[in-house]
């Protein structure tokens, strides 16, 4: 068959829906869902295997936050279960405590949102925006999941270790990283998460620049795109250095070397033997390096995903299209300078604080942008409260209470107080998990239907959103009020022994209780997920009357997807067009249709 | 169903897919040596005095060379191609491979001379530096070894059924090829003779 | 297509004179190295020749020369981030206004220089 | 001014109150923007919902509104950064006291305590060596050294007297601390390796406390200082105190 993506089984996908987009040529049960290159069954089992991930890591801090609430109390229900060396007669050990913290961190950052949001997001749905029959390199797709996914079982193996998994916080600083138990076998899974998300930005690149459909320019691409494209070249660029710092803390560990160990170390009481000379900033700095652009990656594909819900439930067309897209490659680009924002209390002069101070003053002003064109895209909008509406509408005002936290932040003298305090924690977590948490829902709920041929049940959809936003909110708004009471963060005790603290302990029961109600919100989601890919109501290609091109493919798409080749007429979002017959006209539909 | 421009280039970008993704995994090697050599400039600024003439020049010398020649035999290996010379080819192809093999056993040698006098990554900043460096290098080559040696087995079928194909991918390996040269055309300055 | 051939066969001969450069530049580097230059000279010298040499690999080897936007396009941004990946973390960490403290290291594994 | 104030810890030195005063300074800048922010999306969300509005117009918000927002928001940024932050900064890291007129102590952070080291009243710090290092003696101090005769060393308790600037010589033993003072607004990583200045001005007298800020391993959380900050002669007193029952350890110290 030819490169076009036309395919005699797409009919027969078409009017035969199943949950998994079949394919015509039967391939064994293997071949087709297991270690399939199928780019639309790659990103299915990434995003089935990161919402796994997501819920684990959220069973971890579910765990911590009793600890938190109710300090050196025994854990319920699980707490027998956790063994001597984790939780003796169920109450948790402080090693615990921080292995807890650490794996949280890794895998909601690793495991979780970039797999969901790239992985599975970017794999599914950005060849179909660009008219694409796979990606660019299939193989390697394949590759990237299944490397994803040994990284992550080395990750969860660690648990089992002896003396536990990492305890070092996700950031694993040295000295501590290297003397402390656990490490190695995160850094060999971060070396394969890494090697993964490399696969993976290449693959997403080239496709782009390459598989672009006839007609699909620049400026035609939708934002998701766009958000993708950029965030291939964070990862691309920003990850490895990680990895070669992940390789200097192994040799580290295990070949005693001192990249990180300066001379002089005495450990519990004795001289290390050591060369010694080597710089623990040194590791900061290529840990930053990384994880600042990270955490853009964390945020951009949140921004396109809120971005195509807006524009199809407002009718009509993203505000400022063109600002929004200079923004985000604007904020790409800057992410890469401000990373020692991180580190204003390693001692860093004059000079260079004012620089990352400025650069990190500056890199707000994209995001101010990008927000502000969102919120201006509701004036004039007929606003549908749907589902995925309601998450990423809740988004906006999210990320903005995150992100303006981030501003004192991002000033060395105010950060002197809230470093290392809740508030910093409050901060990033209204970026990330009311913020791209909710984003992802809301891609989950919008293009559900497009991966199933089936609807999520919007009565459901409702419970889970209200119940997570109010819970998420009283979770999470507390820890400001912490941060700047002077509450450490990454304290097993909650810092219940600190006087200045006295008054901050109560928010913790609360913050508690809500975290708990939190999960339970899930459960909604949960069974809505799994019901509706048996019951949920059946669509057929267009069922939100969208305009991007996934919407020109059959729900689920086949093998190749589209049945015929797609060609794109006009811009991405021409909703409410005056004169239209329809209050929305697809790019792909010719002039006279 | 297969996938446009991986033989041909696409019209506007005037690039296959195989190309602009091989340069793409070079950008991100780049930066993981990048980041290697920044290690390098900041432990040897913060250190108190810093060894010379620790390493074998001659040794290094002979392997600079020989990885110049191997990339030569490797251009060569893809002009040939071009030429549609299959012989010549294959015999640059292998004269690539001898070369990097001869290479790894030179360095070897060097490793070995290390070893005896105890002298592990552990002994010192420098050299711990000198052995991650070398030997992630080193691994590339083996990589590159072992993609060729592909080409020159089982994936020689391919000339048969699609010669363009097989010419891009020996250009793309070559590319890998060229930079594992152009790494240790900064390494080999920089670990032997400063 | 001949003309392509054409081409092509004037240009195995640049590789091969490039090899020989590449060889030349190689052996001066090593020549300058044995008279012992002052350590902050030394450096400029080696890194010059070097970058030349990359320079040449990359330029004709691989193309270089002659390639397309896209290409160029990201190896621009590459060689920035690799800028910065140089400049700012040595910059930043000699901005430190800590003073390190040099110990002689203790009964270090192997006696040190 | 008052409801933001009233959730930081007091302000126990000098430039507690201006690192508070930017710290309110930005937080009202944010609660204008989102208020202002926060009231249009919730006027849009209900002036244009469906019901409302149901035909989308297809050209939308007009005028200069987003720039005039995005541009005041620059502004003020660049000013707070001009005015506030690279000022206040420099002054943290750059003014240091004079050694002469200062109280300088050194505190080597380990885990999971705080060794302090008072150079006693010749003004200089004894010699200390990592391999002298035991359980009564953490901070390796060689009590044969001329300096080190009169040294102080206490563990997890800082004395210092009120309004007199105080220069400590951070260090850490093992892994990264962070000396963390939230009633001083102080906060400085203690990294091995090297020594970092820290300096304040304690303007209230009281009993304080070390919260170390840097995950440093298993007993991070118990890591917890003391500063007594003491009127000139209390604080004289305790140093005499100190320095008598020095007398006896330090003639058996050494042979
Ligand atoms: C998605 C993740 C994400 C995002 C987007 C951001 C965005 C920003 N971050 Fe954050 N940050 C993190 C994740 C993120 N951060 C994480 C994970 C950490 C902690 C790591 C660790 O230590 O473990 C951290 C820590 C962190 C620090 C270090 C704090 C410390 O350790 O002392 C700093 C300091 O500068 C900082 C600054 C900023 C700034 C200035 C932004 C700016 O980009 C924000 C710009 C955005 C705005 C200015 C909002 C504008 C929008 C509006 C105003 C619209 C409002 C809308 C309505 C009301 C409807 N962040
Ligand atoms: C993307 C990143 C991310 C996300 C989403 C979250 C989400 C949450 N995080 Fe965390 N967190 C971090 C990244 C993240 N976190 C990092 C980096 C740290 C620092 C670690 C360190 O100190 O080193 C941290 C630390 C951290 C702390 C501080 C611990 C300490 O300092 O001692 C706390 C405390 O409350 C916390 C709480 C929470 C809570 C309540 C959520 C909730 O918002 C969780 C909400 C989650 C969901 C709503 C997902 C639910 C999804 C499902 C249920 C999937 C359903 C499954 C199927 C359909 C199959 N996190
Ligand atoms: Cu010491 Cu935390
Ligand atoms: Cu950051």
């Amino acid at each position: 068959m030819d490169k076009t993506g036309i395919h005699p089984g797409g009919e027969h996908a078409h009017i035969h829906v199943d949950s998994h987009g079949e394919h015509h040529e039967d391939l064994g049960f293997w071949r087709k869902y297991v270690f399939s290159v199928d780019h639309k069954v790659i990103g299915i089992q990434y995003a089935i295997t990161a919402l796994l991930f997501l819920m684990f890591g959220f069973t971890l801090m579910m765990i911590m936050r009793w600890q938190l609430a109710y300090p050196g109390r025994p854990i319920p229900l699980i707490g027998m279960w956790l063994g001597q060396d984790r939780a003796p007669m169920g109450v948790m050990l402080p090693e615990f405590y921080n292995q807890l913290g650490a794996m949280h961190g890794t895998i909601m950052v690793f495991l979780g949102v970039v797999p969901l949001a790239v992985g599975g997001f970017g794999n599914f749905v950005m060849p179909l925006q660009i008219g694409a029959p796979d990606m660019a390199f299939p193989k390697l797709n394949m590759m990237s999941y299944w490397v994803y996914f040994v990284g992550g079982v080395t990750m969860l193996v660690s648990f089992f270790q002896k003396g536990g998994a990492a305890q070092s916080g996700w950031t694993s600083y040295p000295p501590l990283a290297v003397i402390a138990p656990g490490q190695t076998l995160w850094l060999v899974g971060m070396v394969f998460l890494i090697t993964s998300s490399l696969l993976g930005s290449v693959n997403f690149i080239v496709t782009i620049v390459q598989l672009r459909a006839k007609g699909l320019t620049w400026m035609r691409l939708p934002f998701f795109v766009w958000a993708q494209f950029v965030t291939s070249f964070l990862l691309l660029l920003a990850f490895p250095p990680l990895e070669a710092a992940g390789v200097l803390q192994l040799m580290d560990r295990l070949a005693g070397t001192s990249f990180f160990m300066p001379s002089g170390l005495v450990v519990s009481g004795k001289p290390m033997l050591i060369a010694g000379n080597g710089n623990p900033l040194l590791w900061q700095h290529l840990f930053w390096f990384l994880a600042h652009p990270e955490v853009y990656v964390l945020i951009l594909p949140a921004m396109g995903i809120v971005g195509e819900v807006i524009a199809n439930n407002t009718r009509k067309p993203l505000w400022g299209y063109k600002a929004l897209v200079y923004s985000v490659s604007f904020l790409g680009f800057m992410s890469f300078i401000v990373w020692a924002h991180h580190m204003f209390m390693t001692g860093m002069g004059t000079t260079m604080s004012a620089f990352f101070q400025t650069t990190t003053m500056i890199i707000s002003i994209p995001s101010v942008v990008i927000l502000t064109a969102l919120l201006l895209s509701l004036w004039g909008a007929s606003i549908r409260f749907t589902t995925p509406m309601l998450f990423a509408l809740a988004f906006l005002p999210m990320f903005g209470i995150g992100g303006l936290t981030g501003l004192p932040l991002g000033l060395a003298p105010s950060d002197i107080h809230l470093h290392d305090t809740y508030y910093v924690i409050g901060h990033f977590h209204y970026v990330v998990a009311p913020g791209t948490i909710f984003a992802l829902f809301a891609g989950i709920y919008y293009w559900f239907p497009k991966a199933t041929g089936r609807k999520m049940n919007e009565m459901l959809g409702a419970i889970h959103f209200w119940g997570s936003f109010i819970c998420i909110n009283i979770v999470f708004m507390p820890m400001f009020i912490q941060g700047l009471g002077g509450m450490n963060r990454r304290m097993y005790d909650g810092g219940m022994q600190y006087a200045h603290n006295k008054e901050l302990l109560k928010y913790n029961i609360w913050i508690g209780m809500a975290a708990w109600t939190l999960g339970l919100f899930q459960l909604p989601f949960i069974v809505n997920f799994f019901s509706s890919i048996k019951w949920g109501a059946l669509v057929d290609k267009n069922p939100w009357e969208a305009t991007t091109l996934e919407w020109s493919a059959p729900s689920p798409p086949g093998h190749g997807n589209f049945l015929t080749e797609p060609i794109v007429y006009r811009g991405p979002y021409e909703y409410s067009v005056p004169g239209a017959p329809r209050d929305f006209t697809p790019t792909f539909e010719p002039e006279k249709a | 169903m297969n996938i446009p421009y991986t033989i041909e280039e696409r019209p506007d970008t005037g690039l296959t897919n195989g190309k602009l993704g091989i340069w793409l995994f070079l950008a991100s090697e780049v930066m993981l040596f990048g980041a290697l050599f920044s290690t390098y400039i900041i432990l040897r600024v913060g250190a108190p005095e810093w060894p010379h003439g620790e390493l074998n020049v001659w040794l290094g010398m002979a392997n600079t060379f020989i990885l110049i020649g191997s990339s030569v035999t490797m251009v060569m290996a893809w002009a040939s191609l071009k030429l549609n010379d299959w012989g010549k080819h294959r015999i640059y192809l292998l004269a690539t491979v001898l070369l990097s093999a001869a290479f790894l056993v030179n360095k070897y040698f060097e490793y070995a001379a290390h070893w005896t006098k105890g002298e592990l990554p552990d002994h010192s900043t420098f050299l711990a530096i000198y052995f991650t460096l070398t030997g992630l290098h080193g691994l590339h080559i083996l990589g590159g070894i072992v993609v060729m040696l592909y080409f020159l087995g089982p994936g020689a079928g391919l000339y048969k059924k699609s010669p363009e194909q097989f010419t891009n991918r020996i250009e793309y390996t070559g590319l890998y090829w060229h930079f594992v040269d152009l790494v240790w055309i900064f390494l080999f300055p920089v670990l032997y003779l400063l | 297509m001949h003309s392509d051939q054409e081409s092509i066969r004037k240009t195995i001969k640049t590789y091969w004179m490039i090899g020989a450069a590449l060889f030349v530049f190689t052996g001066i580097t090593v020549a300058v190295n044995q008279v012992h230059l002052a350590v902050p000279l030394a450096i400029t010298v080696a890194l010059i020749i070097a970058t030349t040499k990359g320079s040449m690999v990359a330029s004709v080897f691989m193309h270089l020369s002659h390639e397309r936007k896209w290409v160029y396009g990201a190896l621009i941004l590459t060689v920035i981030g690799f800028a910065i990946l140089m400049l700012v973390p040595s910059l930043t960490i000699n901005d430190s206004i800590g003073t390190p403290i040099h110990v002689e290291a203790p009964a270090a594994p192997h006696t040190g220089h | 001014m008052q409801t933001f104030l009233s959730m930081f810890p007091i302000q126990a030195s000098t430039h507690a109150a201006e690192v508070d005063h930017m710290t309110i300074l930005v937080h009202w800048l944010m609660l204008v923007l989102f208020i202002g922010w926060g009231f249009f999306f919730v006027f849009v969300l209900f002036r244009f919902r469906k019901g409302a509005n149901p035909k989308a117009s297809y050209t939308g918000a007009h005028g200069k509104f987003a720039k005039s927002t995005e541009v005041a928001v620059a502004v003020i940024e660049i000013g707070i950064l001009i005015f506030y932050a690279i000022p206040a900064w420099a002054t943290r890291v750059k003014a240091f006291p004079a050694e002469s007129q200062a109280v300088v102590v050194r505190v080597v952070a380990e885990q999971f305590a705080w060794n302090v080291h008072y150079p006693g009243p010749d003004g200089k710090f004894g010699r200390t060596d990592i391999k002298l290092v035991s359980a009564d003696n953490p901070l390796g101090l060689d009590r044969s050294d001329p300096n080190a005769k009169d040294d102080i060393t206490t563990i997890n308790q800082l004395n210092l007297p009120v309004d007199r600037p105080v220069l400590v010589h951070l260090s850490s033993k093992d892994v990264i601390h962070s000396f963390g003072l939230y009633e001083m607004r102080v906060k400085q990583d203690a990294i091995p390796g090297m020594t970092i200045p820290v300096w304040f001005i304690p303007n209230r007298v009281g009993e304080y406390e070390i919260a170390c800020s840097q995950l440093c391993g298993l007993g991070h959380f118990r890591m917890r200082g003391f500063i007594t900050i003491q009127n000139a002669a209390d604080y004289q007193k305790w140093y005499d105190d100190q320095e008598k029952e020095l007398r006896p350890a330090t003639t058996t110290a050494n042979p």
